[in-house]
């Protein structure tokens, strides 16, 4: 770690962001249900309305779907507007502006305007909040040409994507693990970006390609370092970007270990972890596949309350532990 | 019956409307559940506190006369839908605290078998529809429902519980308009304390009075203290006479407060120490009701003292209740997704 | 010059609005417009039929004066977002016909490169955001405009038009709401012309005038004769004004017509033949407009056939312009997804 | 065809489902946009309100949230409404109700209630309605546990799973695309459902196999005819349903013939193909596989208004032709 790095935590690091984006420039503002005094639902925008004033750090009344596309209208007008759902859960409001405008528009006008609009969407189960505050929708908005999707897993990533997000000419979604943001890592100071579109190789391995999303990288990770003991050596891959899929550095990664499991926390069913699959599945990695494509993702149920139920409906660590085991051992 | 003859001898245009109305029983019966509603909703927080409950909550304390003013009049098959904020509702409409903590706890003997928690809390059976964990989500639904009493004609009123904040959603427009081009019988009740979260009504919504907003679907708009039980009982009985014969829905403005915060993350930066001590020293809606109960000669202080050893009981043993029953098996997790085919 | 002398000498105050607000040339400038419009859509409709254009098309014949007196006090650079019924506002706001036509043939020379067609085309230069297939789609993006006008004190107004169907959607609630929370220079002008494809206002909306829905945001709301150009002019430049001074929005219902069906798929069995000859015989608004010109002498009967036939002649000429224009490559298919970084 | 058929319409054939419940039961009631006097944007709805009177069949203001969520309300309270989108677009706005509460509030609620609401979306392009008229969105709804999604393809499943829908105790997602509405088929008359989850063989074949959704049922269909003439014989499965999935009859075909193409006209990534290619690259068909698995989905643009782009946007059957010939013949 060099000089100018500190620990921050993944919430940190975000806020760090959106302020040396705010202090380098004056169209970007921030919009979104208490993210003023309150510092938003999880204390993501913190103090950042003492600094910038309420014109500029600005509480929206409790209306997603117009406030989404307030954002929208004052991105293709000028403004750099930075958008925070206090769920992901309540996207489901506002994919018609998200979905058929800010996609879109671009597209629908011939090239004559552009949406620099970035949205914020705390995803993810493991707080007890039950079905309707913990989906995973990701792989929604990364079906949809004309947005950007990522999903930042660490605090480096987290202010580094989301410099690069504001700095985007086109809307940008970012997906952010609750359980991340008390996460703390490694992160410099000052303006730094990570390019949207590339997938990061956490770690190399020989035997099998583990991609995972978002908080999934750091259960696999775990994972990979007790096969390891084992003598079964895991290469990791944080896909970091739904939309644009970095296939380049997964079909590199599968060809080299001719296994590939894909680990995510949204529904198994079309999640993104089914991207990855077929994408392999026709690429010219497909000759190099010794096993099949596993995926581990989310039970087919609506995230419930009870505690050990929750945690039974998401992939952890002893079920990649036992999903990776069975693919190098070629039990499957 | 002897208290009955009591108020019957006062003059009775000036009695209030809930001493006309209800008898001393029904009035004790009333004290009785606010204090119910307040104690399940310390009971749960300290149960939070001592991390005997997971995720979040979000208390009503403060608001009981409002639940019970709108449920008293209410007929036990007629139906509500609630928000993130619903204990209140939920005791009001006949709801067992054992079960609501069993839910808390995550046991099979909760309401919703664990899968549900604070925020989705339901009793069908006692025709509560559900809390809800989208603000005003359950706004189109409670008008669904009413679609439904008029179309099988069941006779059956539904209420709709949302907050302030829930006005400035999409859905509550859209419902309000459905409900009085269709003449529905429901009735919507927006529970105004102050606050979505941390953003005042002033700061959130462009009229004053959430109620003014009434006109715009061309229903009435009443607006009432929130923390004066007669006074909501008195709105909710004309709004749900009004919708059972078929006039057609009313929007009643409960003006009242949360004395917690938002939720468990609450820091509670938006407001004054002094502002919610005024509401809890000079405005409680137990205290106010008690006041009057005793003013009216319904109850006296060790009758209070009853009431309160009552239901202190049965909050304690409905958190044994609780505590004692079973946990989900992780081997059924994929229940209740679809309906079991016989 | 001369004919604005004439007018000078007539009694000002009793001259409506435009008659003193504009001159001549303006006013025979807002006759051509009038006229553009409706011979576009003409002109449109036919080449539909004899399908030279696909997909379908929605006509604002008949509601001519409203586009017309709507944009006529705003600046260049002020903007509007318009909707699916749109053509009108896009010609009113500077739009050329050859670059509208093209756009319906599919053309490159379109205003959306043939990528967008009749429901999204916009002339962002001229300050057109863009018609809108999403029913209210547009409204909560005007907003957006009008909060960039505000923060980077450009001292724009925003326009946004929509119809009377759109005002059940949630979105028109959610963004007049904030509008006039935040005092966003937006001007909201809801084109009444009785139905919601074919669902009348008195089937759809709870209240009798849309207009009756600004008190729910403190906003003023106006109802004019919306095939009246100067009674429109006269409400738009007030709400203009407003909303340059920093007051904040209007809610304008301009009260219309439209003569053709909803889209090409109408059978038109949600209204009488009768009613629409009423609205074309007696209220049409060019007809209208060019009786005022003549009473005021603004114009003779030679010079409404010099407009006609230059309107005639340019209507012509876009045609040809449109089918001579080079079709989409379809290698460049992907084009315009994502902004081309330099 | 026996007696009792008749050719009759897709839209037709939807009509007379809904009017042959209706008839039966007088809890199904009609709700959308349009549906009484007019008919319904694409006629579907057409006479019925004279039938049934318009308590029956209910036109609603322009509201997609509030009316879905009055249908959600009235499913679970003792009605049986059949919710019309005039495009599926328009479900970007009633998504909270339809994904947030339709598909959870049994789970969340234990079981103590059933949601037994049907909602149609008129989906898919081809019409010139350019980018906001003309998506197919399925496999987001496919994404999410609580819903049953289905596409039928022809006029006999349109009214078949139709009456399957509304006899179903859960919410049922109807894709149906424009562009079959005035295609005619075979249909009996009165009552029968179709099983919904249920997988069909359209037409044997032993060299690859095709599975495809929708209107690509019939381009797939004829591209295996023309592909006949070259000696190549191809399998074509219509999916029909989305979710749950008819895992097992793909599997069994894909064993059998070794190779496997998705034909699906919605975005190509994460589409429903990614989820049929992944589930194969899975199972123990995986093993059988002698090419890539290869998916045609729609260009990853949204859908333009030139009727020769918007043809270039989705799978053609000269585009399925092509790419079944290569895999045959190993030049994939
Ligand atoms: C659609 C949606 N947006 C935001 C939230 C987060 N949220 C939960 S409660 C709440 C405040 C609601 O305020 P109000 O309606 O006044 O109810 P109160 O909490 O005051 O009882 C917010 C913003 C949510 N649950 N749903
Ligand atoms: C969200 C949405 N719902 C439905 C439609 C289909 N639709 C297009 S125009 C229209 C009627 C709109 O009525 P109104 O707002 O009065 O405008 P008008 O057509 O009368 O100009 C409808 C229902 C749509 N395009 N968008
Ligand atoms: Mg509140
Ligand atoms: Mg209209």
């Amino acid at each position: 770690m060099d000089a100018e790095m500190r620990e921050l935590s993944y919430a940190q690091a975000i806020q760090e962001a959106m302020a040396i984006a705010m202090e380098a420039d004056e169209r970007v503002l921030l919009m979104g249900e208490d993210i003023g005094v309150y510092g938003g639902a999880f204390q993501v925008t913190g103090d950042l309305v003492e600094r910038f004033g309420v014109d500029r750090v600005m509480d929206t009344p409790i209306s997603e779907l117009g406030g989404a596309g307030v954002a929208v209208g004052a991105a293709m007008t000028g403004l750099r507007p930075i958008f925070e759902f206090q769920f992901s859960d309540f996207a489901t409001l506002a994919l018609e502006q998200i979905v058929n405008q800010a996609a879109k528009m671009r597209f629908m006008l011939g090239g004559e305007v552009s949406v620099p609009v970035v949205m914020r969407f705390p995803a993810g189960s493991g707080t007890g909040a039950a079905a309707q505050h913990s989906q995973s929708l990701e792989a929604w908005l990364g079906h949809v040409p004309g947005l950007k999707v990522i999903q930042p897993a660490t605090p480096y990533d987290a202010k580094g994507m989301l410099l690069a997000a504001i700095a985007d000419p086109d809307p940008v979604m970012i997906f952010e693990h609750k359980l991340l943001y008390k996460m703390k890592g490694p992160v410099p100071e000052g303006h730094y970006t990570v390019p949207i579109g590339k997938a990061d190789v956490r770690r190399e391995g020989s035997d099998l390609t583990v991609v995972a999303t978002s908080i999934m990288v750091h259960k696999s990770l775990e994972a990979a370092q007790a096969l390891q003991a084992e003598g079964i050596d895991i290469e990791v891959i944080d896909l970091r970007t739904v939309r644009p899929m970095d296939k380049r550095t997964i079909i590199e990664s599968v060809k080299k270990t001719s296994r590939l499991l894909c680990v995510y926390e949204a529904v198994k069913t079309l999640g993104v972890g089914a991207e990855v699959s077929a994408m392999i599945a026709e690429s010219e990695a497909f000759d190099f596949l010794d096993a099949p494509i596993v995926r581990l993702g989310g039970a087919e149920i609506p995230i419930p309350y009870n505690p050990d139920l929750e945690r039974a409906t998401v992939p952890q660590v002893p079920d990649i532990v036992a999903a990776a085991r069975d693919l190098v051992r070629g039990a499957r | 019956m002897a208290r009955k003859a009591v108020l019957e001898k006062a003059a009775p245009t000036n009695l209030p409307f809930a001493y006309r109305h209800y008898d001393a029983g029904q009035l004790r019966e009333v004290l009785r559940k606010m204090y119910l509603i307040r104690r399940f909703e310390e009971g749960a927080e300290d149960c939070y506190m001592r991390g005997l409950i997971h995720g979040t909550m979000h208390l009503s304390i403060g608001q009981e006369a409002s639940a019970m003013g709108i449920c008293m009049p209410l007929a036990e098959d007629d139906q509500i839908t609630s928000t993130h904020r619903g204990h209140g509702h939920c005791i009001a409409k006949g709801a067992e605290v054992r079960k609501m903590f069993a839910e808390f706890f995550g046991k099979t003997t909760g309401y919703c078998k664990g899968r549900g928690g604070s925020m989705h809390i339901a009793d069908v059976a006692k025709g509560n529809l559900g809390a809800n964990g989208i603000v005003a989500g359950g706004i189109p639904i409670a008008v669904g429902a009413a679609l439904s009493a008029k179309r099988l004609k069941t006779g059956k009123v539904v209420v709709s519980f949302f907050g302030d904040g829930a006005n400035n959603e999409g859905a509550f427009h859209e419902a309000l308009n459905m409900a009085s081009i269709w003449k529905l019988p429901v009735v919507f009740v927006c529970e105004n304390n102050g606050y979505g979260m941390s953003t005042s009504t002033a700061r959130s919504t462009a009229v004053r009075n959430i109620a003014d907003r009434a006109a715009a679907y061309s229903m009435p708009g009443v607006i009432v203290n929130g923390n004066s039980f007669t006074e909501v009982a008195e709105a909710a009985h004309a709004a749900i006479e009004r919708a059972r014969t078929g006039e057609g829905p009313t929007l009643i403005e409960s003006k009242t407060y949360r004395y917690r915060g938002h939720s468990k993350s609450d820091r509670n930066r938006y407001r004054s120490k002094e502002e919610i001590e005024d509401w809890m020293s000079n405005r409680d809606p137990i205290t106010l009701f008690e006041a009057e109960l005793k003013e009216f000669g319904i109850i006296d202080d060790s009758g209070i003292e009853a009431v309160r050893e009552a239901v202190r009981q049965e909050i304690t043993e409905a958190i044994e209740f609780a505590k004692a029953s079973p946990a989900p098996d992780i081997g059924d997790l994929q229940n209740y997704v679809y309906t079991e085919l016989a």
